[in-house]
């Protein structure tokens, strides 16, 4: 072999390796490497029974049990396609409210509730001072979207 | 004459360590049947400039060529041709000395094999053939070290300190074979301490200070 | 171009004109942050859902750019000095190190805080958080590698190698909010079709990015300034200096 | 004079190395031993509870892993750096890179392979549901030669220091976390049931990614180690 | 002539190992940052719940004390080995024993000293409760230095062969087992508010057996490895 | 005469390695201003027998005086007043050769402070005194090892190719050292391939084949 043979050896494996590396990635990025799961993906039983694992979604507005005095909270999450009954029983983060965004960490049971035993809120990328917000709201009777 | 026509030559290297200039703007030019003779008190910069000239340290500036091409261009051509053998000899402690030249090469040269025997008796090494290399003595090691000399078909031999550890006997075979590799066209690169005798070939002075 | 990069690559020329740079960078950082910050937390308005808690963001948001702009930066100079041999090049990425360390553990020290109120937690192990804190190790590892070898041109060339390596990190950590259903939000700046952040609470921020740029632009050229000194302490032109002073 | 094939200087090297890594009988059963023992250290500390073995289960066996591949590191170059080897096989007319690769590969087939053969053992010990077992092996497959491989550009790093040890685990263990997180998460899904391709694919890509540019990365760190 | 005292001699060593450890202002670091690092790896690799880290968060950092103990081990002896310091000080008017013991406390204090001091951070960051970081400190206190003496027998034992690395972790792990066992246990006990009085008392014990008998082993081992 | 009356014995000493024996039944005396002369060839045995000798190795059968007693029995004595020097330098590559000599001292002498200054001065050091011992020259480390035996007040030095990487003036100072510790009254036992031309105190020849 001469040393030009040689170079050119390595470089055609070189970019062959790197080649196959990116068909894996770009195929992997095709599956399940998620953090959490949707309420859609719950919905279609995706995730594991009887483990724990991760649901992202915002909470529907008006399914907030909210009985005084006890800890204990039930509620709804939506991905505006299916939805998930959450029951939690601690202390809720500050920004959790109605149409947050939030992650609920537990178990679904057989009824397929889930018993959360984390939440934590998810912030979503939009900013924008509370007036605006207002206005939005009233112009398209809803909160701006996720 | 055996050996094909090739050149060596440095121009204008340099190389400092820390505060100390070792050498500057230093240049030589080396071609068949020569030998550069390198000299110089303990830590004049001798083993330094071995190192820069077998490729191993890159110098502050200036280059190094081997039949006019430039030996960072060129490396496989370079080290094909060129056999370096430094202060750590090289040997595995775990493996005897046939193994230790089989497995070099097995990466230098395929034909290789047949010298393999004549080397290990050329320097003695009838006795430890089969000795894990850890247990020869420092002058059996030094002399497993130039058996992979011998064995390459190396135009340039770049040694540093070949006679270190050896017996009276062990040095002037040193000499004769490199004596007899100048003689066949090669060319010889040398660091040492003391006088040597080495009938065939040109010497080429470089005294480092 | 080429004269002019060969120029700046001098360590006497680069000495000199670092030297008039740096109160310029140093003035300018000092000109946007000041007036950002007072413009970012009292000026502008709360959000609609995290109320003041939000202002954290005119620390974390450019400190997290940063920790990813200097590591860029970094491995850039370390590349420039390992391809053109300049040693200029390696003095800059050396300066960078600590710089972009602690912008990395500011970014994570501002996330975890804003991180308690509105998320409900100090840390997760979400790919966004976890990816910054790999930087962070990144950021610590060049600058143990180096520390460990005492010769300046092997540890050069052995720490570049270490920040090349690392840079497969960086799209990690910028993309991995689009990636994966992080925790972490989804960019505001960089969304597809414009910010999602109004022009009153998004100009102090712009005012904040640039003016940390500033201040690592200062910051960075002080700390090679002094290493160019320290390496250079033997050539002819720092003797000359120091005598004539 | 025939400088032989890359294939050829490649091979002679792999058995080699292989060799001196079972040169005594006894090393052949030290990342294994040593594999067997971090894995046992967990039921000993915490408390030996089906459940909670069964949950830490994957990510024990990987941090088991990917220890003791970085403690096998330090020896990967230091010995040929310490003796000249090293030097002489810069000198030779092979490419680094692939001498360096050929290593690491030994060094897997040492330190790795064995891992990978013996994890169901341990799985079992966990407790770990059967059907879990064949993702786990693949899992482990696909990722401890990126360990190794990533190892390698620490060790090579480090190879000129005396003291490397711990810098090296300083810079191996950041570049390893998403290949243990991946490792892991593959076997937490195979427990369930799930679908596992998706981490799979992940780190198939890792490892394409690190076995064509880690050898670069580690010949030229050996590189500045020689100089 | 005057021979040094003992006292002043192992100063002296001490202060020398000590000096080597922390030659530089960086690698003051490093322990820290493996220790850091390794503990950082479980949550990965498992889930990052609150209560299983509770659970597992004894049993880590005992592995983790463990694991960059032994990481540090090869570096031991073998560098004055190789080197020839370990020919000049069997050579010197000091009992070897003593060098070898004061050799193995520098290590502890470069080593196993600082993962002490930072295990409460640790302890929090798995959520351990309050009342159980005294006892962790504590155990850690009694069952590292252990550690390193049992250490320094392997490392003594393999410092004559090459690749002791993967050598030394299979002969101190096993041994270390007991210290692990109770060290875990001490503070799984405190966190529920039990008596510890019991596996402290026995890893005070070990210590001090490892203490008198350890230095004597290792010295016939080093001059077994010298011969 | 500044050293006190001593004697080392070897009576029936033997080695063997492998199947091959070093040497057998060997035998010798050596007294104040005296010096041992252990020659031999590559791989003859020198070495072994000066480990030996020191009491790092154990000897197959036979013994080792020191002032009458053996050096199994009074270690504390015969390694308070012998120093050896062996291949391996015994130098800390992080540590400066300074550093280094200072560490020896304060395990073997409490006195030796001052003999330190002077000793780098004699062998040449001054230069790198203050440089880390990995990146001395080979000569340099010898002779940083080469200092650590004149500071030491031994009554005996064992030294093993004292020469070893030397230059001309290296082993001229080396011959010249010798001889004024000899000639004070102290013992050696020198192994070397080249010759000697040490003035003061008595050969003892010992052959090894
Ligand atoms: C320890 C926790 C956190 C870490 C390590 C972290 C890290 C980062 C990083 C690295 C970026 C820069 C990304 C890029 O330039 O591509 C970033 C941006 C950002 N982070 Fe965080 N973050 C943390 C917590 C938070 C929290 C709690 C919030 C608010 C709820 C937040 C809001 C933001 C915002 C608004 C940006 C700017 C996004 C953009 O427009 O590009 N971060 N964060
Ligand atoms: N950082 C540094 N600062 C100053 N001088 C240095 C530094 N590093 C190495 N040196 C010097 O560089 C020289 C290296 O010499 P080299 O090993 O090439 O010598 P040599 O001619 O081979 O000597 P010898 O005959 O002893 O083998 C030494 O004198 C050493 O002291
Ligand atoms: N296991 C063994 N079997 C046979 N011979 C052995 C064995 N171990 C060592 N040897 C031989 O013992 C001898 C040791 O020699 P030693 O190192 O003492 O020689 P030396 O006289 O110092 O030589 P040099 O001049 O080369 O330094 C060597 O010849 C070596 O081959
Ligand atoms: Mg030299
Ligand atoms: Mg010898």
């Amino acid at each position: 072999m001469t040393a030009r043979q040689q170079r050119m050896l390595i470089v055609v494996l070189v970019l062959a390796g790197v080649g196959v590396a990116t068909t894996f990635g770009l195929r992997a990025f095709q599956e399940n490497l998620l953090y959490y799961y949707t309420p859609t993906q719950v919905q279609a039983g995706e995730p594991p029974l009887n483990r724990k694992f991760r649901v992202g979604g915002l909470v529907v507005p008006g399914t907030v049990g909210n009985e005084p005095g006890k800890l204990e909270k039930t509620f709804d999450l939506t991905d505006n396609g299916a939805m998930v009954t959450v029951h939690f029983a601690g202390i809720l983060p500050d920004l959790f409210r109605e149409g947050q965004g939030i992650i609920a960490h537990g178990k679904l049971n057989d009824e397929g509730v889930f018993y959360a035993e984390e939440v934590l809120a998810k912030h979503d990328e939009n900013y924008m001072p509370p007036e605006v917000a207002e206005s939005l709201k009233q112009i398209h009777g809803e909160e701006p979207s996720q | 004459m055996s050996i094909s026509e090739a050149s060596l030559q440095g121009r204008g290297l340099s190389l400092w360590r820390g505060d100390r200039c070792l050498f500057q703007n230093l240049g030589f030019e080396l071609t068949n049947s020569q030998w550069l003779h390198v000299s110089g008190g303990n830590g004049s910069g001798k083993t330094t400039l071995l190192r820069v000239l077998a490729g191993l340290t890159m110098p502050e500036s200036g280059d190094i060529y081997w039949d006019d091409r430039r030996i960072s261009r060129s490396r496989f051509d370079y080290h094909r041709s060129m056999i370096y053998m430094g202060h750590l000899e090289g040997l595995k402690g775990d493996m005897n000395p046939e193994e230790n030249l089989r497995f070099h090469y097995q990466l230098r040269d395929k034909k290789a094999g047949e010298r393999i025997e004549i080397a290990i008796e050329r320097l003695g090494l009838q006795r430890c053939r089969s000795l894990p290399c850890r247990s020869l003595s420092a002058g059996q090691r030094r002399r497993a070290a130039l058996a992979r000399v011998l064995v390459s078909s190396a135009t340039l031999w770049i040694l540093d300190e070949p006679f270190a550890n050896l017996d009276v006997k062990g040095r002037e075979l040193v000499e004769e074979l490199v004596s007899e590799h100048l003689e066949q066209g090669g060319m010889a690169i040398l660091a040492a301490h003391h006088e040597m005798h080495i009938n065939g070939g040109t010497r080429v002075p470089l005294e480092l200070s | 171009m080429w004269t002019w990069f060969h120029k700046l690559s001098s360590p006497p020329h680069f000495y000199r004109l670092s030297g008039t740079m740096i109160p310029w960078f140093g003035w300018l950082a000092a000109a946007l942050i000041i007036p950002s910050l007072y413009a970012g937390l009292a000026l502008a308005p709360a959000d609609y859902q995290q109320g003041d808690g939000f202002r954290i963001i005119y620390v974390h948001v450019p400190s997290a750019m940063l920790s990813l702009f200097v590591y860029m930066f970094m491995a850039t100079a370390a590349a420039i000095g390992m391809i053109w041999r300049m040693k200029l090049a390696h003095a800059v990425a050396v300066a960078c190190a600590p710089i972009g360390a602690s912008f990395t553990f500011l970014a994570l020290a501002t996330g975890s805080i804003w991180g308690k109120p509105m998320w409900g937690t100090w840390w997760a192990w979400d790919a966004r958080l976890t990816a910054e804190l790999i930087l962070l190790f990144l950021y610590l590892g060049y600058m143990g590698l180096r520390a460990a070898i005492d010769d300046t041109n092997r540890a050069d060339r052995a720490s570049a190698i270490l920040a090349l390596v690392g840079v497969v990190n960086v799209p990690i950590v910028h993309y991995s909010v689009t990636w994966w259903n992080s925790l972490h939000q989804a960019s505001t700046l960089l969304k597809k079709g414009g910010p999602s952040i109004p022009p009153d609470m998004a100009i102090p921020l712009y005012g904040m990015i640039l003016g940390f740029l500033c201040f690592f632009g200062a910051v960075s050229l002080t700390r090679v300034k002094r290493e160019v000194l320290v390496r250079e302490q033997n050539s002819k032109w720092v003797k000359d200096m120091v005598t004539s002073k | 004079m025939q400088t032989p094939g890359m294939l050829d200087a490649g091979w002679a090297l792999l058995v080699r190395d292989i060799k001196l890594g079972y040169r005594r009988i006894g090393e052949l059963a030290n990342p294994l031993v040593f594999f067997l023992v971090v894995a046992t250290l967990f039921p000993l500390a915490t408390s030996p509870e089906r459940e909670l073995l069964m949950e830490i289960g994957p990510g024990i066996v990987w941090v088991a892993a990917l220890l003791s591949s970085v403690l096998a590191l330090d020896t990967l170059y230091r010995s040929d750096m310490d003796d000249g080897t090293m030097e002489q096989m810069a000198l030779s007319p092979q490419p680094l890179a692939w001498l360096l690769l050929v290593k690491t590969v030994a060094h897997w087939l040492v330190s790795g392979l064995p891992l990978v053969i013996l994890a169901p053992l341990v799985a079992q010990a966990f407790f770990l549901p059967a059907e879990a077992g064949p993702t786990m092996v693949a899992s482990l497959a696909l990722g401890t030669p990126t360990l190794s491989l990533i190892g390698s550009i620490g060790a090579a790093l480090t190879a000129g220091l005396r003291r490397g040890g711990a810098l090296v685990a300083m810079l191996v263990l950041p570049l390893s976390m998403p290949i243990l997180i991946f490792g892991a998460r593959a076997t937490d899904l195979a427990m369930d049931g799930l679908d596992v391709t998706g981490p799979l694919n992940l780190l198939a890509a890792i490892m394409f990614l690190a076995l064509s540019l880690g050898p670069i990365a580690a010949a030229a760190a050996i590189r500045v180690s020689l100089d």
